[in-house]
This record gives C-alpha cells, structure tokens and sequence, in this order.
C-alpha cells in the first residue's frame, strides 16, 4: 500500500463526510432493502444501482484498489474513512456485493491482467452486477457435491445444470461459477473448477424464486448447452474448490481486499425503543415495562458487541491467541442478532403485530416483520448458521470435523 | 402458595378429539389450505356447513338454547385438530360471540341468537381498537343513546371472519361505561367493513367503522356483566388460541421431521446432525408442555383462579412452542425453508398472528406474574 | 393386576394419609439429600434406610408388588395413593433406588423364582442396598463398549475391571453388572452380560469419589479376581445389553413396575420466592424486581409442565400420535429444571451468594449453591443431557441415529 | 440515542498485557492453584513481593506519591492475565483501596499510605454488611465521635484479603452520612477478623466486626467526596472483576477444548459431536464479546456517562461468558466433571463468588437499563 500523511488523510475524510452529508439520499418514498439480498423490485435495483455509481465516481468506493484498474490507489485507510462517513449519514447499500466483497478482491489477488482489465471498473461503478453460483437444488450446505456439468469444447465451456438461491441473478452480467469439469476425479473436490461466467448468453434462463415474504427476490438459473469462455478459468481445472474457499473467506472477512462501503445495513435497536414507546399494554408504554426494558439493554449490548468486536479485530496485540475468531465469528453474531432483534421488534407492537406490509394500520408499514422474515436469508444463505458453528468450531478452536 | 390446577380428560373430549382428528385431517390438507389464501372469504361454506351440521357449535351452549350443554374444555380437543391441519373457519369468532351472549347477554337475546348459532350461523366479536391494548376495558368507540336508537361512532380493528358474521358484538363506550352491543349484519353500511391485510394469510379480519351504525336500545347486552364478560371472552378466547397454536405446532414439527428424514447433506440425512436434531427434539418437548398445559386449563378452566392461571400458562407454552418450532422449520429447511413454498413460514406467521390477538407471551406473564407471586 | 372398588381405595388412601401425617419425620437437623445420588453421610444413610424400612412395614411401599415374594398384592392404584399420600407430607426420600425402581421390577418381569424370593423382600425394606455397574472409566456414555471382563470358572464368574460413577457403591450389598463374557464377539454389545453380583465378597473394592461440591458421594469399584454366583445371570450370556436397555427403560420410567414412592425431591420454585422475598437490592427486595418475577414465572410453569406431562402420560387418549414421548423426556426436562432452578436462587442471594455450606451468612446453609452443583449428577448420570436428546429425537422422533 | 464508547488499545496497555501473560502462566500453575487452597492466607507472599517489585501496583497511583501515573485502563490485562491462570493475591483489594485514597483520601492520608502501596503492601475495602446490598451507600455499621476519636460499630462481610492487609478501608455512618474511615491492622483486636466459607475456594475473605474498634478522626477520608468516591469504587471493582472473569472465561474454554480433543466415545473424539461442539463455539464467542466490552470499557472508563455503560456491560458479558462456559465445562467432562478433581468447578466457583460482590449480571442490566433508556 502506498504512504500517505496524516494531513492528506484528514482533508479526503472532510471531504468525504462533506461528499455524504450533501449527497446521500433523502427517502425514496418507496422501501429500500436493509441487504443486497433483499433486492426486490426494479425500483429499487435502479436507485441503489445509481447509487453506487454515484459514491464511486465521487472517489468513496474502491479508494484502495489498483488504479490501473479502476480504482483510487490510495492507502486502505482513505476507503475506511470513506466508509465511515457511508456510515455516518445512513446511506443506502450498494447492490453490487458480490462483486465489491468478493469477486473484485479474487480477481485482484489471483486474476490474469486480462481479467483485472475487463471486470473491476465495471464492479465498482455497478455496471457489471455480479451473482454467485454455488448452491445447487441438492446441495445446499455442501457445496463440494456440486454437480453441474462444464465439458470442455475448444475456447469454451459447456455448461449444463442448474444454480439455485442467485441473488440478484435477474439483474447480474457475471456469474462465479463452480462447476464439476471432471465427474471421475479422485474425490468429490478434485472434480471442480471454478469460471466466470456470462449470464447473457444464449442457454442461460433464470426464474424468479418467490420469498417467504410473500416476494420476489433471488433466482434459479438453468444452464442448457450454455457456453462460457474458458478464459473465464480462475485458477486451474480442478482447483475450483480451493478457490470457491478463498472466495468465501472473503465473504466471511477472514480476507481482507473488499472495495468498501457496505452491502447490509447494521442493526439498530434504538429503533425499536421507538416501537417500545408507543404500543400499549393496559394503558401504559411498553417501554416502561422492565422485562422489555431488560430485553432491550441485552439487544443494545449485542449491536454494541459487533461494534467493538469489528474494532478489537484489527488490534493484532489483542488477538494473539485465535487471530482468526473475531472475523470468523461475525457473520454467525451479525445474521442472529438480525433475526431476533427484528422478532422482538415485531412483538413490541402489541395487536398491532397482527399486520403485514401494505395495511393502513400496521407499524412503519411492516418493516419488522418483512425484515424478521427477511433476516432468515442470512442465516441460511452463505452458510447456516449451523455450518458456522462448524466453521468457528473447527477452523478457530481446532476441533474435529463432525462427520 | 398458589393452588395450580391438575390435568383430566372426559370421555366427551374423548370422542371429539377423535372425530376432529379424523375430519380436519381429511378436509384440509395443506393444498387446500394454499388454495384458500386466494379466496376472499378464506374458508369453505360447504365445510363449514358440515361442522354446524356435526353440531360442533352447539358443544358449549346451554340445552336450553339447542345446545349440547358441554363446556368449553369440550371444545378445546376440536380446536386444537383445526389448528392442527389449519382448517380455515369462523369456528373461534363464533363459539366465541356465543359466550358472549351465554355470559352477558340478555334472556331474549340468548333465545333469539343461540339456537342459530347452533345451527351453524356464523358472528364474531369486535373489541380491539387502534391503541393495540389487550385490556379489553381500554374502549374509546362509543354509542350515544338518541331516544330507544344507539348512535355508535369510532372504530374497531382486528374483527375476524367479520364478513361471514350475522352478528358482530362490538365493545363500546355507553354512558362512559364500557358495553357490548350487538351489530346486525342489516346494520352495517356498504363500506363499513375493510379487509385488513394480515401477518396469517390463511386468517381473515376486518376492520370495522361504527360511524352511520345506528341500532335499537335492546341491542345492548346485560350492562351489569359487562366486565365479567369482558374477562371471560379474554381467557376463553386465549385458551382457544391456544389449542389452535398448539395444534399447528404439532403439525410444523412433524413437517420438519419429513424433510429431515428425506433431505442429505454431506452424505448424511440431515436429521442425523445434532445441530439440527436437538434443535427439533427441543420444539417437540415445548410441544408436548404446550398440550399438557392445555389439556390441564381445559380442565380446570371453570375454577376460581387456578383456571385463570392455567389458561394463560397454556397460551404461553402454545405460542413459544409453535414460534419456536417454526422458526426452525424454517432454518433446518434450509434454502427452501426461505421460500414462500415452504409451509414453515404458514406456521410462523400463524404463531405471530394468534399471539397479536388476545396478548402474547409477555402479556400473559405479567399477568401470571400478580396471580402467582 | 387384582380388582378392587372404590371404598377400599378410599379407606386406603385414608389409611396412608393419616399415617404419614403421623409418622413422617420432623427435620432432623441435618441437611437431607434431595436425591439418592446425594447420599453422602452414614448419617444421611442410615435416617433414610430406616425411613423407607417403616414406609415399606407400614404397607406404603412395593403394595402393588406380588404379595409372595414380599409385595402387598394390591392393584397398582393403591401404592399410587400411597405415594401421593408420602409427597402431601413431603417426605423424605427412599435410598435404595436402584432396587426399588430398576433391579426390582426387572427381577419381577425376568428373574427366576429364586431370584425373587431371594432379593425382592430385601430391596423393599432396604436390607439389601443395589447398585448399578454399568459406566466405566473409559466408557462414560457409550455403555456398549463396556470391557470388565466376566470369566466363566464352574459356578462362578470371576470378574476383572473396574465401575465407575457407582451411587450407594459404599453401601450396596449387590450391583447389577454389565460384564464383557465374550470378547472375541462379533459386535461389542453381543459379548456383554448381565449378572447380579454380591458387593461383600473378596477382590471387590470400593473408592469413595469427591465430587465437585466438596463432598464425598459415589465410588469407583474396582475388581480384581472377585467371583459372582453364575446363578446370578439375566437373560442368557450374551443377551446383557438387551437386558441393560430393558433397566435403563425402568430408569427411565418407559417401563412401568417401580415399588412406588420417589427417590428424588421435586423441586419447588416456590421455595426460591422466598429468597427473592428476603434478598435486597437497592434496599428494595428483589421480589418487587419485574425481571425476577417473569423469571420466577417461567420456573413455576415449568414445574407445573413437568407436573401436567406426569399426569398425562396416564392418559392414552392423549397420548396417540407418540406414546412414549412423555415419558422419554421426563429425565431431561426434569434434570435441566433441576439445575437452572438451583442456578436461579443462587443469583437471588445478592452478595450472600458469594458463601457456601457452613458459613453463619450463607443462605440455608449453601443449600442452594450445592444443590446447583449436586444438579450435575442428574444431567451427566443416567444419560447424559446430550445423550437424552439423541433418544429421544431417535426413539420418539424416528429420526437417523448420530454416527 | 446515548452515546457508547468505541475501543482502544494504548502501547502501555500491550506492554503489560505482554509481561503479565508471560508472568501469570509461569508463577501460577494449576497444581499450584489448587495447592494454595489449602493455604490460609491464600497467596504465595513471594510472587506478591515480585508483583510490587515489577510495580504493578504502582500503575495507576499518581507519580506525585510514587506511582507510575498511568489509568485504570493498564491495570486491565494484569488482571485479566491474573484471572486466567487464577493467580491468587491482593491486588484487586490493594488497587481498590489505593483508588479510595486516590479519589477520596486526603492529601496527608494519600501521602503516607500510597507509596507503600506501591511499594508493595496490600490494603483492602469493608464495603459489605449483612443485608448483601450492592447499593454501596446502604450503611448501617456506623462510628461515634468521641473528641478526636471515632469509636466504630457494626460488622462488614465479603472483606477480601483483610488478613494480609495493613490497612482496611471501611464504610460507616458518622453523623449519619456514609463515610469513608481507614482502619489499621494494629487497630483490629485479636478477633475482629473471621474468615468466611467462601464458594470460591481459591479467595480469601472475612467478616469483620467493627465493635471495640477505635481510630483517631483523622482516619476518616475528606466527607465531601464519599459519594464519588464510592460510585467510583463501584464501577473500577466492577471493571476489575470483568477482566478477572474475562481471563477466567478465555482459560475454561481452553480447559474444555483439550478434553473434547482427547476424550473418545462411541469410537468419535466427543468434540465432533456438534452437540458438544456448538455449545462451545457458543462458549467462545461469548468470551470474545466478553474481550472487546473488557477493553472498551478500560479505553473509555474515565469518559462521562458512555465509561459507566461500558463498564457495567463488560461486567455482565464477562460473568455471562465465564458463568456459561464453566457451567458447560462441567457437562461436557461427563462423570469426570462431577468430580473434584475437575477444574472446570474452580471456575464455575470462580463466576459466583465474582458476580456476588459488586452486582452481578441482573444489577447491572438494570442499572443500564436506566441509563440507555
């Protein structure tokens, strides 16, 4: 990373917090999803789309990537001060997660030049929307067994099968796609090979998945005698599941490298104290009840624990002993404490709590309830929180693999 | 010391809960229930014609009134088999509008309404109001007495079935004190009913507006009961969620079950990972702590006090054992589970639909909190 | 089972109630254990062998057990009354558990004549303490895997090995054994027997365990060279795991056929307000605390859970989807009530909880503390807490067995 | 919204955390820890002579009274290092009552005491009476001017480390009002101490009585700061004791994890059984929560308002990670950690007699519930 003086830092974050201050944007009027995977309608793909490209050409997204590239060549430090200010005026996601988090790193640290070139500017000004192709309808959690089929045939691949849970796969150019390219290999692993592939191509079809919502919002893509380009290989024949790995340490923040911003809004439970006030029990706030009074300082203390967590975490001095825990452990602590705190902001509005998203008399039109049901994708998606379990379990405290 | 009540079973429950079990399972599987979620009245005349006709309505009426003279411990095991397969039904609305009138209605208007109820005419209740209060006394609708009419104004939330209802009884404000009137179906404007969009998409309530209601003195019900009636509705109506969640959480785990039993990750049904399987064993004894607790207020819902406890200590176990239980049906299916195809999430919203309706968990504890302690 | 009519019931019932309101013991001045397992004094011992030889010589114990071989003959209702009539008074417990609710009702449904003219008699008026030798070191919770090694010489059995986590071990006169008898079996469980084995003979030794209270409770049991009558084989050799699974089902109330009273306290939330009454925080008392008393609620419903499953499990009208179901998770509920419970009131103590057994400023005397501790025994013996879980979603759920 | 601090970590800080991991690991081995419970004192005088030699006593005292000048925040990872190996001394009691003479003692008073804490005597509070309120100005034990002298009377318990102390700090009420009084160990008759039979079998404490115990008036701390010097007691014991749990959490997880990694059954080491497996990671994250509330609350603990905040939520995540994680430690070891032999009963022991000095999880949640809401 290149040097840089404390002067210079402190006049890109001023200029950064005056960047957010007057640009980020006023309520839409229409909801805006607390997740990328979230992303429901046009509308709201269309203004977080705009969004990111907004915060990017203003220099606040990428800072520290190559700027051969794309990026701003500046230090790390400038994105995170960037991020912040992001931050501090409660700006909307980016839509492009996966590639900002962990496309974009992949391709830095192992693409070809080619690669660098044709891809990351498109990453960070959304231009390029990116989706992953892991899970399969049978595999789900164990992604090794997946099947679908990538033969060979002069510059191409032939792909045949079926992803499923694509987020934003509806709006995506680019798929990172795990393939099986060798159905006799010696182990279930050793027949992978990871390639990005373009979604526009003919053989390609995705179909919305409806939510348990009551939305639509992720997809399962179908691949009939489609053909990606087999430059589009990242790493060896073979070597997909290792990559597939590396890929989701980025997704878990175990590697560094993401081009900044955020792709998820952090919980608040100050915002239920608004609820607390308001809804009623035998006549008096809620929020004089000293049970939920209770029940709130542990949410608080939980949002606070991510906060200091993320800050612990890039003290080495106070990490010696599992260096990898804090950041292993985030996605597991962030996707739970969602899904409660939004279950217990659900049961905060009383009778009310009866109402769903649209009716005149439900509570910030059932924003907590759509995001208790939402949250779910999270715990489920990008690993269980049961996988994470083993993932912590195994991979920080060293304990055997459950088989 | 607190007395705690105990735990019987009468041969009627018996009986009954042998019939249900066998009717809901066969008259609403789950493809039916789906089917209904589209349907504006959200239930099958011809069931429910079936059930007036099985004179399930009339279990908890007095003889004298065309019914079978049981009580309501009868009706929970019926209750609890419609939860069970989720048959769609103004069943609750009305067994518990015709407690209404058994408890504070006047002699005429319990011979007039009663013996239709019976014969399988639907009503329903309307109490809640926008503050969300499950003190039922917090009325603020009211009905201005002009001569023998009752000028009702204000409005009320959360009326379920209210568009198969005959007869809505509708808590107001009469003289300052609150009072249940009953609205005649004839009585309601046009516009008077607004479906409300809810959480349980197999439910269906209602808002209701008073203002342009007017109806005849004599649909007021007994003034001096009011109150009593008022608590009785509130613990007849938690014990009938009850037995309604209880029953789905039953069905959500054996849904859950099925998948785990089918669905292999890692080479090995997934049922077999502790991870997942103390999970499911855990909702299982919440399940089977929510059906003793409900039996147990069955039984011994008419005694002083102790019923009262063991009523709102089984809607406490029905709801966290049904939202717990849906909840993780939904994770353990994984992917699927986040689908809109997965019936985990119909549990899920049940339990948050039922537990807005008469007070939740955390409602029922404070108040077992000042009985017991 | 014997008719009977209802007045000689209720003259029954009547009997027993008088009489344990006349004969149950005042506080002797010293702490009583709250489970067999917590026998830790001579003192203890002895008051509660001559607690159950009275209950038992005033007919109110084994009633419903053949009048032949000791029992009193009558149908299984009288001693449930008999029982109920002992908890009204809250009685203490009855010591020879192992006796009185495994090793009898199997003598009785499996053992020959002269096993039960030899032994029921005495395990009903405590003459003869049992005990159990299945766990061993090495062999905790995977029983099947047990190695002691059972020699067959003439008439005897000369064993070798050791037991572990033996309650009463001290002060049995018998043991039920799982012995290896063939260990060149084609799987471990079919080497295994059953064989009721005398305590007093030579090369069979006991080693008193501490446990984590402080306190001396179970022993080790070693043998070495030690010789068991052949006569004292159950089931055939080589069937002893069967018949092990049989006694464990007795333990576990799965199969019915005890000789009545109870060996263990239920415990009273109750007993825990009056802690909140007494302690102060803020110079208020603690039971004003809303916090307290939701959680006070919680452990009277789940005392009274526990109550209401006992009393539906004697209803097969509901009991139809999964009969044993009740009566499999009474163990688990029970013992994890047991320890969150004792765990609560010591956090009622305030600063108090700080002391323990025998100082002049603990509470009780420490009961609390030590029985929160003591609550272990229950979670880890009989079965493990995890272990319960896994019979209970494999046996009641029919889900696939944990590899 | 209330504002809640961030995190910090300052050179001073990871110096001593370096030496203090090194040190604590080497003087404090387990056989070494359980041996000392059959100590009366306690503690071994010599690595308590070291510790003054090292001048971590002095950390925190002033330069002015021949201290180092540094914070509370230094004194943190010694503590915490202290409570993972469970290194038994009197420096929490010492650094307390240094803090007392700090905030609330004279200048005479600072002067002649706290160069000889640095220098390595131990000192203690009596803050405890029978009533076990952690509401450190509920005083009962009171002093009666008598001319210039102050004739005490009453008892405190929970005194910690009172017979290795040379000087005791004790709460009274004189002329009504909570007061600060410095006692002497000359001071004590012979039997004004008696050790208590404490949970945790690795501390020392006593009960002291105040009666027939006289010390001149100017013994007593400056009146006008007793309030604030007994809020900030509170609140640096509560951090202290956070850092000692926190320490203890980190090493019963560790405790925990070499048995899982070498206990076999049913031919699996009992770590692959998620059952035992989850439950740990659970352990662990709890502890490394419990970590950063540690160190954040050390980096702002001097700030107005978010200091106290964070202070009292590392004090609940700190008793909630070491109460959880020995209290599975115990269930794990199987039969073995029923025994005595077992450490995982020293911590489980270790988290209540901690949580029963200055307010345990419950007393802090409702102190931060008035403060965040």
């Amino acid at each position: 990373m290149t040097e840089y003086s404390k002067a210079e830092l402190d006049e890109f974050a001023a200029g950064a917090d005056a960047w957010f201050r007057e640009n980020t944007p006023a309520d839409p009027g229409f909801m805006l999803p607390l997740t990328f995977m979230e992303v429901g309608t046009d509308q709201q793909f269309d203004f977080l789309r705009n969004w990111q490209r907004k915060v990017y050409e203003a220099g606040y997204l990428g800072a520290a990537w190559p700027s051969e590239y794309g990026g701003g060549g500046l230090h790390d430090m400038f994105q995170r001060v960037a991020t912040s200010a992001m931050r501090r005026y409660k700006g909307p996601i980016l839509p492009n997660a996966i590639g900002l988090n962990w496309t974009g790193p992949l391709l830095l640290d192992i693409g070809s030049e080619a690669h660098k070139h044709k891809y990351i500017k498109g990453i960070l000004n959304a231009e390029d929307i990116w989706c992953q192709g892991f899970s399969e309808p049978e595999n789900g959690s164990d992604l090794g067994n997946a099947q679908l089929k990538a033969v060979r045939d002069g510059d191409d691949y032939v792909l045949n099968g079926s992803k499923i849970w694509t987020t934003l796969g509806n709006y995506a150019k680019y798929m990172i796609l795990l393939a099986r390219t060798d159905p006799n290999a010696p182990n279930k692993y050793a027949g992978l090979s990871f390639i990005l592939t373009p979604m526009t191509v003919p053989g390609v079809e995705t179909r919305k998945i409806r939510k348990l919502t009551g939305e639509y919002g992720f997809t399962q893509t179908f691949f009939t005698d489609a053909r990606a380009p087999a430059d589009g290989l990242m790493g060896a024949e073979g070597q997909g599941w290792k990559v597939a790995m590396q890929t989701l340490e980025y997704e878990r923040g175990a590697r560094k490298g993401q081009a900044g911003g955020y792709i998820s809004k952090e919980v608040d439970p100050f915002a239920v104290l608004k609820l607390a006030a308001e809804a009623r029990r035998d006549g008096k706030p809620v929020l004089e009840d000293a049970v939920v009074r209770d029940q709130l300082v542990d949410y608080i203390m939980e949002a606070q624990s991510l906060a200091l967590n993320g800050q612990r975490s890039r003290i080495p001095g106070l990490n010696q002993d599992r260096p990898m825990g804090l950041a292993l452990m985030n996605k597991l602590v962030f996707t739970e404490f969602a899904r409660e705190v939004n279950q217990f902001a659900v049961a905060m509005q009383g009778s009310k709590s009866a109402y769903y998203v649209g009716d005149p008399s439900a509570t910030d039109d059932g924003f907590w309830t759509r995001s208790y049901l939402n949250a779910f994708s999270a715990t489920i998606g990008g690993g269980t929180t049961q996988i994470q379990h083993n993932i912590i379990g195994e991979h920080v405290l060293g304990l055997p693999k459950t088989r | 010391m607190q007395e705690l009540g105990g735990l019987g079973f009468s041969e009627a429950q018996g009986d009954l809960l042998d019939v249900a079990t066998g009717f809901c399972r066969d008259r609403s599987p789950m493809d039916k229930v789906r089917a209904l979620i589209g349907d504006d009245l959200g239930f099958d005349p011809a069931i429910w014609r079936e059930i007036g006709e099985m004179g399930w309505l009339a279990i908890a009426i007095p003889e004298a009134h065309g019914g079978v003279g049981l009580g309501i411990a009868e009706i929970v095991p019926v209750v609890e088999q419609m939860g069970r397969r989720m048959l769609a039904t103004p069943f609750i609305s009305t067994t518990l509008a015709a407690q209404a009138l058994i408890i504070g209605g006047t002699e005429a208007q319990a011979a007039a309404i009663l013996p239709k109820l019976c014969a399988g005419a639907a009503a329903t209740l309307a109490l809640t109001e926008a503050a969300g209060d499950w003190d039922l006394v917090q009325v603020k609708a009211s009905a201005a007495r002009d001569g023998d009419t009752l000028r009702l104004s204000g409005s009320k939330f959360l009326v379920c079935d209210a568009a198969a209802a005959d007869w809505i009884i509708v808590s107001v404000l009469v003289d300052g004190a609150p009072s249940l009137v009953i609205v005649e179906r004839a009585d309601l404007p046009a516009d008077a009913l607004r479906r409300e969009i809810v959480i349980d998409e197999t439910k269906r309530s209602y808002a209701l507006t008073l203002d342009r209601i007017s109806v005849p003195a004599n649909r007021l019900l007994d003034p001096a009961r009011t109150t009593a009636t008022l608590a009785h509705l509130q613990l007849v109506a938690n014990l009938l969620i009850a037995a309604e969640m209880t029953g789905a959480a039953q069905s959500v785990i054996d849904y859950t079950i099925d998948y785990l039993m089918t669905r292999r990750q890692f080479g090995n049904l997934i049922g077999a990972f502790q991870a997942v399987k103390h999970p499911t064993v855990a909702a299982y004894v919440g399940y089977e702590k929510a059906r003793s607790h409900l039996y147990g207020a069955a039984h011994c819902f008419n005694e002083q006090g102790s019923g009262e406890i063991a009523t709102r200590m089984a809607a406490v176990q029905a709801e966290r054992a049904l939202a717990f239980a849906a909840d993780r049906s939904i994770q353990f299916h994984g992917g699927f589970g986040f689908t809109y195809d997965c019936d985990a999430q119909l549990y899920r919203r049940r339990a948050m639909f039922s537990a807005a309706l008469f007070g939740d968990e955390g409602y029922q504890k404070r108040k077992l909190a000042d009985l017991l302690l």
